[in-house]
């Protein structure tokens, strides 16, 4: 694990304020832009950054990701345009950031070259979305040598002893992914109730992707949880192209980041 | 095949790469397959299905016309165009079903590009009291009006969605995103091999009983044939006719992909063009560029019209137990005319590639020679297709 | 049922009564016909074609969730639907091909209504290297656009007649009228069983198979049913399921004629409300008035749209062997409609007029009791009508 | 058989003038012009006339008298109407008058009353196109009670055996069908050696239809047979409706009998 990640998961563990994780597409709408936004995200007071890097096919992201998605490989990105992205932000931030995509571009890279780029930037973890920790064993122990960390996601479907065997085999914080392809599958009673059943397996915090747009639903999770993860909410944003963004993009943020425990 | 099980894997191929929402569903599913395979009263049922309602077995015919107008081999063809609903799927559709009640699930959740599988699936699904959700991509409800009219009239809910492509990919992807949050009363269906395991090995095992039946009919006819050719889309008929006959050398057997309208760059061929990568939960060949974003697939044929193939299929053609390769849009349609007009039987445009292979074929043949075409299913949904690209001139005289 | 051969009659009904011109040509048929009909290669040849192209036997399937659905007796269905071009009319197909290879004729000629007994005919002719006209009427043509096209793409020549009524009767004549002119090198291969002799005989021997077909598998699966019902418009696919069944008496037989829109006179009941006379060269029942000029039958299934039935029908209803019976337009679209929703079944406007009447007997019987029903096609070439007709309100909540 | 007819059936075997057979349809367009335009054939020179009886379903005939047929049945046209029809016609002439339908409308009457009614109103002979020798044995009885004929039918397809079978169960004169349904079957070529094949099998006249329309074809075809059967022309006269229809059908009648051998 990167001292960044450690860093972070630490806090929280030891009572420090919930974990403010924001996601933005790269490329979206240009690479230039990216930056941009992810430093505007970051000093409003983001604790930690996703880059989707964009696919063909992202059956497992909901409608507004795909859009963003989409105008991305309009732009053609690239690997070589996310390592660009990433080397621009670290050149200013120290904010932990994770590279999350799908799988079939990062076997076209190869895992080596992946794990290579990935780490030279100064990424700290990655998310695939379609890559099950089952199914990830070799991707980790490369990141592993280069000290990245795959963060594991737990689902409303996913059974006890799987929680635990993810528990087991990683360090960081678990995303909770209570949406899949933009459908929320929980109500707020069972959220409780899940978020209840994760802490008796596993001690490390839980973030959690519930498809958060307002700082009213973010106070609301993060009271059950160890944090949120904000993304649709963002790219959306980011498409509406306004004039006045930067500062609107900071706004939210704020607000998110304000509406959490502290 | 031999496959290590605890590895999900076709040799180097298959997999399960889906988004940890649809891991346990999958375990879940796999259990209960696992369970039923031993299952003798599973299996009685299972047959009883297909023998009292499907039409099992179905015929071997003699193509003694058309055989005799090309010269060279001998041509066979496997009929599955005379199932339960006009092709093979309706094969899976009832191993679905009696999975889904195993599970205790009432819903069957499916695509359909060409609306076969659909209308199987709903079908079956009616008998068996279960109800289906179908989705179908925008561009390929319009094209097959019969077939969404058969889904309404048999009471399923069609899911539209909306993209521009023909093929099964989005409808698919919609599909598995709908079960990932309906896991626990829905038992998602595809008609793809392509996709994570434990599907591969549930389609080959719902479909290898068309190869079974073909073997037990050639040894009664006293046949070894030459070449067994079979149309290859996701694989899944393929799957099911060429897995009983792998290990017999004497037997050389063909996969035919879309080549497509023919310009470079636009077919399905994934075999021949593609290269290794992972979608639809699975590793295998698949149509895709350098970063490895997906291909858009290119056949008149629906069914073929995709971008990826099953790990078997994969497998098979780095082993080189298979030979794969391509036909075009041009040699289907004229090779559906030949034989309907030779034997009069109308087959679907994805059936025609395996007969446009074959009739390259058996002129290289001496007349003890045998080929097997496998056809994956009627013609039907194809007539207007074959009436609005016909060539100049009236072909009847 | 006995049957004088020298006076070409079943009782009192049957006959020849065809113009001189046609007398020789019925002649030479019936004795290839005799002669065939002892010939062990010949029933040999037939066979092949049965197994080895139609798909051939046709599942019997029990209907269980429409049973539950209803109550009372068991349903049982008889599938003809699933035979290649799905219909029973291809086991005539094959029998009048073989007939036209032994004359030495390189022409069928047919007619039809629904389009699937001319489709037949011209893919079974198509296989056999047998060139085939096929009489249609101009409203058939119309609302059977599919099969139309499908008899384009098999290059079978459509001989269009100009009327304005649905069904058979137009072209049939015309289909007659041709062949006095070309008995040396066509074979007049009707699909109606109301015809001169020795057709009634023909078709009967080329459609029994699917009562001796249904006969062994009721006794494998040791049921004897209380009822078989088929649907009869001339009664060809009626005489073929019931002949091996009249002299069981346990089995009550019931054919089921179009009782059309209900309206007065508006039907094809010609068992019910028309009388003995003479048409299309037998003396059978026959809708006429007073004057003997023959009425114009009325119902939404074209293949039950005709004046007249087959001589064995009017000798079983005389005899009381059979009991025969009308359904309207009405019951039979919401019995198709039932049917396809309970079960995933989808037959043809003909068929479902025998499951209308199926449905109206199974709550009247007890849970040990069971009713087969004769499925003569598929319903592919409905879906239009069911989707045009569909009740007020969706039927699928 | 009638005297009006085995006169007329005798004065041609013995040498006389070709017979020259005229049909029209009974009640086309209504039941009295039917009478006049009798009247009016066989006082323009017709041996005999054949009414025809309209039936609903004139397999048989060709699309002319079809019409014909079509027109009459809209008059409803009924055997009650046949008898006036007939009983008009007897009253001013003596020609040779033959019934001819199908087989339906017959039964429908019933045989018994049939052969009553043609013979109470002074027909002399039958003729059914859809009843073959082999099925009208029990009509022939009845007829030969009341001294009528039913006139055996030849086509080209009908088998020598079946030709003597006919002439040697009847008295009158032979109709020779060479065409059917409206198609011609025969070349001129054919049909010389067809009526010399008939000869060889029966001395009986043969009177021929063959679609014929002008004098010239009668003379043709009358050169190789004993007379002629002209129907559709005929029929097609009175379809047109002509102001002077009568002196046109006269006319026409009057040539073709001009035209045949004395
Ligand atoms: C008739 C028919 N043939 C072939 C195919 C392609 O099948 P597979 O994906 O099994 O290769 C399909 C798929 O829908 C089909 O409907
Ligand atoms: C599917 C189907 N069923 C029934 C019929 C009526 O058949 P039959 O005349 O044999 O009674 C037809 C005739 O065309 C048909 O096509």
């Amino acid at each position: 694990m990167s001292d960044r990640l450690r860093t972070l998961t630490e806090r929280r563990a030891e009572g420090g304020p919930s974990i403010l994780m924001c996601a933005l597409v790269a490329g979206d709408p240009f690479v230039e832009a990216t930056v941009e936004h992810m430093q505007t995200i970051a000093d409003a007071g983001a604790d930690v950054i996703e880059l989707l890097v964009p696919f063909s096919e992202p059956t497992y992201h909901g409608p507004v990701i795909r859009r963003g998605f989409e105008r991305a490989l309009q732009e053609d990105v690239s690997w070589q345009d996310v390592r660009t992205i990433a080397a621009s932000f670290r050149a200013t931030h120290d904010t932990p950031l994770i590279a999350s995509s799908y799988y079939n571009p990062i076997l076209a890279l190869g895992e080596d070259r992946f794990v290579e780029l990935v780490a030279d930037v100064g990424f700290d973890g990655v998310m695939v979305a379609d890559l099950p920790w089952d199914e990830s064993g070799d991707l980790r122990a490369r990141l592993d040598t280069r000290g990245l960390s795959m963060l594991p996601m737990v689902a409303p479907t996913t059974p006890t002893d799987r929680i635990e065997m993810m528990a087991s085999e990683s360090e960081t914080y678990v995303i909770w992914t209570g949406h899949s392809g933009g459908e929320l599958t929980l109500s707020r009673h069972d959220f409780e109730a899940s978020m209840q059943t994760l802490r008796q397996h596993t001690d490390r915090p839980v973030v959690a992707s519930m498809k958060i747009s307002t700082d009213e639903e973010a106070s609301a999770v993060a009271t059950c949880c160890d944090g949120i993860l904000v993304g649709s909410a963002i790219v959306w944003l980011i498409e509406g192209r306004d004039s006045d963004l930067s500062s609107r993009l900071a706004r939210f943020v704020g607000d998110l980041r304000e509406s959490l425990p502290q | 095949m031999t496959r290590d099980n605890s590895e999900r894997r076709y040799g180097r191929f298959g997999g399960r790469y889906v988004a940890e929402a649809l891991w346990h569903p999958l375990e879940t599913l796999h259990q209960a397959f696992d369970e039923v395979q031993n299952d003798e009263s599973f299996r009685e049922s299972y047959e009883s299905w297909l023998d009292r309602r499907l039409g099992r077995p179905t015929p071997l015919t003699p193509l003694e016309e058309l055989s005799d107008d090309i010269g060279g081999g001998q041509l066979l063809a496997k009929r599955e165009d005379l199932l339960q609903g006009g092709s093979f799927t309706a094969n899976m559709a009832v191993v679905y079903g009696l999975l889904a009640r195993r599970l205790g699930h009432e819903w069957l959740v499916g695509e359909t590009a060409t609306g076969d599988f659909g209308v199987a699936l709903a079908s079956i699904g009616s008998a068996m009291g279960l109800r289906s959700r179908i989705f179908v991509g925008r561009e390929d409800l319009e094209s097959e009006s019969l077939s969404m009219q058969h889904l309404h009239q048999l009471g399923a809910i069609v899911e539209t969605v909306d993209t521009s492509n023909r093929g099964r990919k989005v409808a698919c992807a919609e599909a598995m995103g709908h079960w990932a949050t309906h896991a626990d009363s829905e038992l998602y269906c595809p008609s793809s091999l392509a996709m994570a395991d434990p599907y591969p090995r549930i389609i080959e095992h719902a479909l290898s009983t068309i190869g079974a039946e073909l073997k037990v009919q050639l040894e009664r006819q006293h046949v070894e044939p030459e070449y067994l050719v079979a149309p290859i889309g996701s694989g899944s008929f393929g799957v099911g006719l060429f897995e009983p006959f792998v290990d017999r050398e004497s037997t050389q057997l063909v996969g035919v992909q879309a080549g497509g309208p023919g310009q470079d760059g636009e077919h399905a061929a994934s075999l021949t063009y593609g290269r290794p990568g992972v979608f639809q939960g699975t590793y295998s060949f698949l149509l895709q560029d350098q970063h490895g974003q997906i291909g858009s697939p290119s056949s008149i044929a629906a069914g073929l019209c995709v971008p990826n193939v099953g790990p078997q299929h994969a497998a098979w053609a780095e082993s080189g137990d298979v030979h794969y390769v391509a036909v075009t849009d041009r040699e289907a349609l004229s090779a559906a005319r030949q034989l309907l007009q030779s034997e009069g039987i109308l087959v679907s445009l994805e059936s025609a590639h395996a007969i446009a292979y074959a009739l390259k074929l058996a002129p290289t043949l001496g007349p003890d020679e045998t080929v097997v075409v496998g056809i994956s299913g009627s013609g039907m949904r194809d007539l207007d297709r074959l009436e609005s690209t016909e060539p100049e001139g009236d072909p009847h005289e």
